[in-house]
């Protein structure tokens, strides 16, 4: 066991099982919590994996902005404790499929070769860089992800302008 | 060291979860929610696969920036679309958002 | 491309049709003058026409004013129009008797818009008869000329009588002679189909001048179609052809369809349907049963006469054995076009000889003189039905004191009609039997008997109308012949006699026309 | 030269225009539309006078007449001409056409009662009935009077075409031009019911000679390729016409066209057996009976045969050939045959009417045994003495007419002879005149036209052995003059045997005139042509018209002279003047018509006689009637209704039933309800069922995608496993 197994070990645990409360509170400030707690399982990962970058916009992007937002939609639609049925009709039948959807990916996944795959040795240091590069300059004098990155920003702008459109209060 | 499988099988995992919060819960947020932990799941596929398949490659990490911009536009969109049913039927419950049937 | 005179000829009635269409349909005069004005148009540059026809010049087809562009590609199918002689005396009928017969149908007040949106539109599809020059453009009109005719009968037909048929089932006369004239004519036109498809398929064109040239190339023992002998294929396109002209002429025994669908037909549409739409199949064996099948036109040729003197001679005696006076000028038609149909068998028969020339003379000359008379006999019953709403010749007579312009009138159409010499009937008669004699001297001899019986019948319509003592039943409400009719009957009358005084004008383009044909043919 | 031509076109327009214009503008106004046709006719007459005149004096006139012609149509590649031609035979023929012609048309002002006031009961299409004036009836003017002027324009229009036609086309115009006309005017009184259908009788039965002719004129012109006597009787084509063999054994081509024109004569002159028509012809107006049978119709008929004499004689070489045969077998029967049914006749009008069947008899008769010149020299004659007898007999019953208004009774029939007697005192004018006329017909030896143009038939036909000819004429001749006689008598001679006979008048000067001048021709018009060898007087006058028609045969036609010979000569001084005599002497007593004495001497043979042998009535029995009902019955119910149309309706019955087959037995169960219904009750219960799986809620239908999801996760395991 090295520190690195341990630590890998601890965060899926925090992951699986706070994931797993999130999906039964009641509660939903609680949930959204417990997502919170999920996403920053999930940042360890990141860093176990030395994607640096990753792990900083997860925590960035996701614990510090869209978990903020499910928090004030659930204060504002006011839904904080569900009164009724926490689970619809279906939820046996979706517990099944959700057993079976995991049992085929494992199976689907274990066939592949390179499942139990080693990490390799890689200068993760120079990734940022080249991260940084391959969003924004060009190489060989073709920018590499410069249109991915601008239609990303595009299309993160519209669906904002579309979510407050469709949110207006209409008079 | 840690073999890639096993975060092939955490991700697996989170993402059944998410799929029965999806799937089952009654909470239109609690629904957003479970699509979150999928697209989390998603991710760290990718930054595994990136890791160990191809580190030399950027575009692992690429994808997984855009899952980001994608969820978060996802969930702009939908919380103002539960925001907006909710002021109509004055109910987030997925049950009774039903009108699209027949 | 550029729209020449003849298609525009052929498509202002079209025009007028849809601006019939769209006017407001409340306003019945408005409607009956377009109808009139378009149809006069068209008058107006057919003679246009007629006066340029002899200094234009022909294409290598033969052809004048003619236009062609590609109309279905895929099956190699042009729309390709153009005149020659007979085409032309035909659109010059076509465009002249239109202008009259919707004159006559001002006093129509049921449904004027849709009445005269129809008529027009029967023109466009007579007209494209006469024009085409491509067998698939041909059907069409040919085709088209039935549905305004259907509707003309069955809707504005003479609303009286009933027809019982078999098993008790009674119809109304004007729904049976409708259903009657369009049967049979679609039967008719279903070999002709065939062998239009036919030939489309073995010539890979519908361009008639090529494919006659591509029968005349080919012998008669070559296998076409994988399968058959042209001398076999020919037969049996000859048959489908002409079987589908005859009902349309027509010959005996197919003319039944005839009476009943002039009778019942209102005026207009008589007189259109016996000055033009008979005009049709005759034209049709001199436009594409002579030239595709000359061979075995020849060798029909006697059956063909044999048949035309049949409906000369039955023609006469059933015209004269009837009591309704429409039905039988209705006879008199078959009687007529018996006539033409002999001159056709003849010139068919010996074509190249001097004798074919004079009798396709007569035959052509006797098509448009027919026309003329016909339907101005159909009008001048019409006037009177119209007035006493009867057509019983037993409850008419002694009219002609109280009526005399109208008097003189129909004794003048009747003896255009009889053939009395001086007046247009006669030179054509006369040069059909002149023609005929030589080639089918007993046929000719034969059908004296109907032309003996032309005059019979003839008589006995005036007779019976305007002598002997009056007739009270229904006199009271018989008045003269109104400004309105005189317009119509006087241009046609003037016609008539001036055609029977001096055909040279019409005879000289129809004489270059048949020697023309009857070369490619001998 | 060309005026003359111009001239001979312009003959027959006159009367046309005077049709036109009466018909079209001057209808109401009739003394504007008499005198138009007046004028019309005047102007024909001058120009034919004029041409007549040119056509005496030119030299070398035969061999060159007047004419020419333009081209009418194109026939292929050769024109078709028509043109005007007069040369010996028209110039005479449109000469007496002329004058008969212009003095009809002033002989109707007076018979239409022109100047008299309106009938009081007049209606159009009857005869005026008479109009009260000063409390008496006088006669009415016709109700339609500028109609009939209108009318026999158009008539005298036929006429002349027929005349100056160069060609049988033309003159067939003319011909069947005049048919209308007659049709039109014998049912001038169209009311009436006899006078409707002796029009049609009359067109009917000529046009049954008209189309034999219309056969003819197409055989003609297909053989010859021409239509123009000048083309036609030349010697070349006339050879090769006589030897060219016919569709019919033993007949020439000339031979048979020539007897199928003849039959138009035969329908057109009233020859047996196509006589039928023109007694009741009479049914017209006096001056049409004039017009028809002496000036236009009849006359017509017989020029054209005489006109085709050159095709009838050819190939006989002086021999008879067969088309002249029936010529001559024909125009005596027809003399004989027609003479005796004259004798037995009341009717002042039918009694004239068979005598010119009998007289035309005559001139087919002389034609067909070669005595060209004869048969036009009574043509001639006789259209004056005709026209003379007619226009007379229409002053007697004018006069009549007036005697039955003034007494009232309408029952007399003013044209019955047995009603008439001593009317020469009452009509001085008409009697003279008709006196002359009827001694013409009768042959009255020296003065009379008559006598020399029939004694040159007699001669003629006894000159060159034709004896059976010889002898039924000259029965007919004597038959001729006893029936003349017998009508002079009853009508004129003796006293009157009813009131109203004594109270007729003499007719108006529109009326007498016309006869008189008649009546001249009808007496010098026979010294043109007086035979040289005649004894006594022969020779003093120059044979002048032998040698003007006669030169005007082709050259290549030689006539032998006749040798004078006193046979005929005497005969027919015998039969003419026995005839008048014994007419007299039967007649000069005869009290009423059941009287009559030739009806006591023939007794059931007179009633067959006065029947016209019964050919009327055969004739409805044998073709009027049964036609009729063949028409009807036959062709048009049985044929066209029955057989085409039945056998139709089977078809369409057929069909209709294999339709109904069909549908009740194969549509209706097996398409409608088996794959129809059936696939729609499929599709709906499907739908039924399945639409419980719709039910809006997104969560249950993302459960069924993600077991897709891990039945394709699952197929994935699978495949690489």
């Amino acid at each position: 066991m090295t520190p690195l197994e341990v630590i890998f070990w601890i965060a899926s645990a925090v992951i699986l099982i706070s994931a797993i409360m999130m999906v039964t509170r009641r509660n939903l400030v609680h949930a959204a919590l417990f997502l919170i707690v999920t996403l920053f399982g999930v940042a360890v990962y990141y860093v176990l994996l030395e994607a640096s970058f990753l792990a900083v916009v997860q925590i960035l992007v996701y614990i510090g902005a869209i978990a903020i937002l499910v928090i004030f939609a659930v204060m504002l639609t006011r839904q904080v404790t569900n009164p009724g049925q926490l689970f619809n009709k279906h939820a046996s039948l979706a517990l099944v499929m959700s057993i079976l959807v995991f049992i085929g990916l494992y199976l689907a996944l274990s066939v592949w070769p390179e499942f139990s795959a080693v990490a390799p040795e890689a200068d993760t240091a120079a990734a940022i860089s080249n991260l940084g590069t391959a969003f924004f300059v060009e190489e060989d004098g073709q920018p590499v992800y410069l249109l991915a990155t601008m239609t990303a920003s595009v299309l993160l702008l519209i669906p904002l302008v579309g979510a407050i459109f469709v949110a207006r209060q209409k008079e | 060291m840690i073999p890639l499988s096993n975060y092939l099988i955490v991700a697996a995992g989170l993402f059944s979860i998410g799929l029965y919060a999806v799937l089952a819960r009654k909470n239109a947020i609690m629904i957003l929610m479970g699509i979150e932990l999928m697209l989390n799941a998603v991710n760290i596929n990718l930054v595994a696969f990136w890791r160990y398949l191809t580190p030399e490659n950027v575009s692992g990490q690429v994808f997984a920036a855009m899952v980001f911009v994608v969820a978060a536009a996802e969930v702009a969109v939908g919380i103002a679309l539960i925001m907006t049913v909710y002021r109509r039927r004055d109910t987030v419950s997925a049950d009774e958002i039903n009108l699209m049937k027949w | 491309m550029d729209i020449n005179l003849l298609t525009s000829i052929l498509f202002t009635p079209l025009v007028g049709a849809l601006i019939i269409a769209l006017l407001p349909g409340k306003n019945k005069k408005t409607t009956r003058i377009v109808a009139l004005v378009v149809s006069l148009i068209s008058l107006v540059m057919a003679i246009i026409l007629w006066v340029g026809f002899d200094g234009a010049v022909a294409n290598a087809d033969g052809l004048k004013f003619a236009q062609e562009f590609v109309w279905y590609e895929a099956i190699n199918s042009t729309f390709y129009v153009g005149v020659d002689g007979l085409s032309m005396t035909m659109v010059l009928l076509t465009t002249l008797l239109t202008p009259f017969a919707i004159l006559a149908s001002f006093s129509i007040t049921d449904r004027v818009k849709a009445y005269m949106a129809l008529f027009l539109f029967l023109e466009v599809g007579m007209l494209g008869v006469f024009m085409s020059q491509d067998l698939l453009i041909f059907f069409v009109f040919w085709e088209i000329g039935l549905v305004p005719m259907y509707f003309l009968i069955n809707q504005w037909g003479s609303p009286k009588g009933e027809r019982k048929l078999w098993g008790g089932i009674t119809v109304a006369n004007r729904t049976y002679a409708s259903f009657k004239f369009m049967i049979y004519t679609m039967a008719g036109s279903l070999g002709l189909l065939l062998a239009i498809q036919m030939l489309g398929v073995v010539f890979h064109t519908f361009n008639l001048p090529e494919i006659v040239a591509g029968w005349n190339a080919m012998g008669g023992e070559e296998i076409i179609l994988g399968w058959v002998t042209v001398a076999t294929a020919k037969k049996v396109a000859f048959w489908a052809f002409a079987i589908a002209f005859a009902v349309k002429v027509p010959i005996w025994p197919f003319h039944t369809w005839l009476p009943d669908a002039h009778t019942e037909a209102p005026t207009a549409g008589s007189m259109i349907l016996a000055g033009v739409l008979l005009k049709l199949g005759a034209y049709g064996f001199l436009r594409f049963v002579l030239p595709l099948y000359p061979a075995e036109a020849a060798a029909s040729a006697n059956i063909i006469a044999g048949l035309a003197t049949a409906a000369i001679i039955f023609g006469a005696f059933a015209a004269f054995g009837q009591k309704d006076f429409k039905r039988l000028v209705a006879y008199s038609s078959v009687n007529h076009m018996g006539f033409v149909l002999l001159g056709i068998a003849a010139a068919a028969k010996m074509a190249g000889t001097e004798d074919a020339v004079i009798a396709l003379n007569g035959a052509v000359l006797q098509m448009f003189n027919h026309g003329l008379s016909a339907a101005g006999m159909f009008f001048l019953v019409g006037v009177i039905y119209e007035r006493i709403h009867t057509r019983d010749l037993d409850e008419m007579g002694g009219y002609f004191p109280l009526v005399p312009i109208y008097g003189g009138i129909l004794i003048f159409v009747s003896m255009a009609s009889l053939g009395l010499p001086g007046l247009n009937g006669f030179v054509s008669e006369f040069l059909v039997v002149r023609g005929s004699w030589p080639i089918f001297t007993f046929w000719t001899a034969l059908s004296m008997i109907g032309l003996l019986f032309t005059g019979a019948y003839v008589l006995k319509g005036i007779g019976k109308t305007l002598h002997g003592p009056v007739n009270e039943k229904h006199s009271d409400h018989l008045t003269e012949i109104n400004k309105r009719e005189l317009f119509v009957i006087v241009p046609l009358m003037v016609m008539m006699l001036w055609l029977g005084v001096w055909p040279g004008w019409l005879l000289d383009v129809i004489n270059k026309a048949s020697m023309a044909l009857l070369e490619m043919l001998g | 030269m060309e005026l003359t031509n111009l001239i001979i076109w312009l003959i027959p327009l006159p009367p046309l225009l005077a049709f036109f214009f009466i018909v079209l503008f001057t209808n109401k106004n009739n003394k504007l539309s008499h005198s138009i046709a007046v004028g019309g006719a005047g102007l024909s007459f001058l120009g034919a006078m004029y041409v007549f005149y040119q056509a005496l004096t030119t030299n070398h006139f035969a061999e060159h007449p007047f004419g020419n012609a333009i081209t009418w149509l194109n026939l292929g590649d050769k024109p078709f001409e028509i043109g005007v031609m007069i040369d010996p035979l028209s110039a005479i023929v449109l000469f007496f056409v002329a004058i008969t012609v212009l003095m009809i048309f002033i002989y109707s002002i007076g018979y239409h009662n022109y100047g008299q006031p309106k009938g009081d009961h007049d209606k159009k299409g009857f005869p005026p009935h008479g109009a009260a004036q000063d409390g008496h009836t006088v006669l009415s003017i016709e109700p339609m009077y500028a109609r009939f002027f209108a009318f026999i324009g158009l008539f005298a229009f036929g006429m002349f075409t027929l005349v100056v036609s160069d060609n049988l086309l033309t003159l067939f115009v003319g011909w069947e031009i005049m048919g209308l006309c007659s049709y039109l005017l014998i049912g001038f009184w169209f009311g009436k019911d006899s006078a409707k259908n002796a029009a049609k009788k009359a067109f009917m039965t000529t046009r049954v000679g008209d189309v034999f002719m219309l056969l003819g004129i197409s055989y003609l012109f297909t053989e010859a390729g021409t239509l123009s006597f000048k083309a036609i009787f030349t010697e070349e084509m006339i050879s090769h016409l006589a030897h060219a063999d016919s569709y019919i054994p033993g007949l020439s081509v000339a031979g048979l066209a020539g007897i199928l024109l003849f039959i138009g004569t035969v329908g057109k002159s009233a020859q047996f057996p196509l006589h039928v028509w023109l007694p009741d012809a009479m049914e017209g107006p006096t001056p049409v009976s004039a017009m028809i049978h002496a000036a236009t119709m009849v006359s017509a008929g017989v020029y054209m045969v005489i006109r085709m004499f050159p095709l009838l004689q050819a190939g006989g070489h002086g021999e008879l050939t067969t088309a002249m045969t029936v010529l001559a077998v024909i125009g005596s029967i027809t003399a004989l045959f027609a003479a005796t049914i004259a004798v037995a006749q009341n009717d002042v009008k039918r009694v004239l009417a068979y005598s010119t069947i009998s007289q035309l008899g005559f001139m087919v008769a002389a034609l067909g045994i070669g005595a060209y010149v004869a048969a036009v020299f009574h043509l001639v004659t006789h259209a004056f003495f005709k026209a003379l007898l007619f226009l007379g007999s229409g002053s007697v019953i004018h006069g009549m007419e007036h005697g039955v208004l003034h007494t009232g009774n309408h029952k007399v029939d003013p044209q019955d002879m047995y009603n008439m007697g001593g009317l020469s005192k009452k009509m001085p004018k008409t009697f003279w005149t008709f006196l002359i006329g009827g001694f013409a017909l009768s042959g009255f030896p020296l003065i009379t036209a008559g006598f020399w143009s029939k004694d040159e038939i007699l001669a003629d036909a006894f000159a060159n052995g034709h004896m059976g000819v010889f002898w039924t004429l000259a029965i007919a001749a004597f038959l001729t003059a006893f029936y003349t006689m017998r009508q002079i008598t009853l009508t004129f001679l003796g006293k009157a045997r009813t009131k109203e006979a004594e109270h007729a008048h003499e007719t108006p000067a529109t009326m007498t005139t016309p006869l008189i001048v008649l009546a001249i021709f009808a007496i010098g018009f026979g010294w043109v042509g007086v035979p040289e060898h005649f004894p006594g007087i022969g020779g003093i006058l120059p044979n002048w018209f032998h040698d003007f028609i006669a030169h005007g045969l082709p050259s290549f036609i030689h006539f032998e002279t006749i040798h004078f010979s006193w046979t005929p000569l005497i005969t027919s001084l015998v039969v003419a003047l026995g005839g008048l005599l014994t007419g007299w002497l039967v007649y000069r007593n005869a009290t009423t018509a059941e009287n009559d004495p030739i009806k006591k001497l023939l007794g059931p043979v007179h009633t067959l006689l006065k029947n016209k042998y019964y050919f009327d009535e055969l004739y409805d029995k044998v073709l009027v009637k049964p036609l009729a009902v063949f028409s009807e019955k036959v062709v048009y119910e049985f044929m066209d209704r029955k057989v085409i149309d039945g056998f139709l309706h089977k078809v369409a019955e057929l069909t209709f039933s294999l339709g109904t087959i069909f549908r009740e037995k194969f549509d209706l169960p097996v398409i409608n309800e088996f794959f129809g219904d059936g696939t729609a009750a499929m599709t709906q219960w499907f739908g039924e069922k399945i639409r419980k799986i719709q039910s809006g809620n997104i969560q249950q239908y993302m459960i069924i995608a993600v077991l897709g999801a891990f039945v394709a996760l699952f197929a994935f395991w699978m495949t690489l496993n």
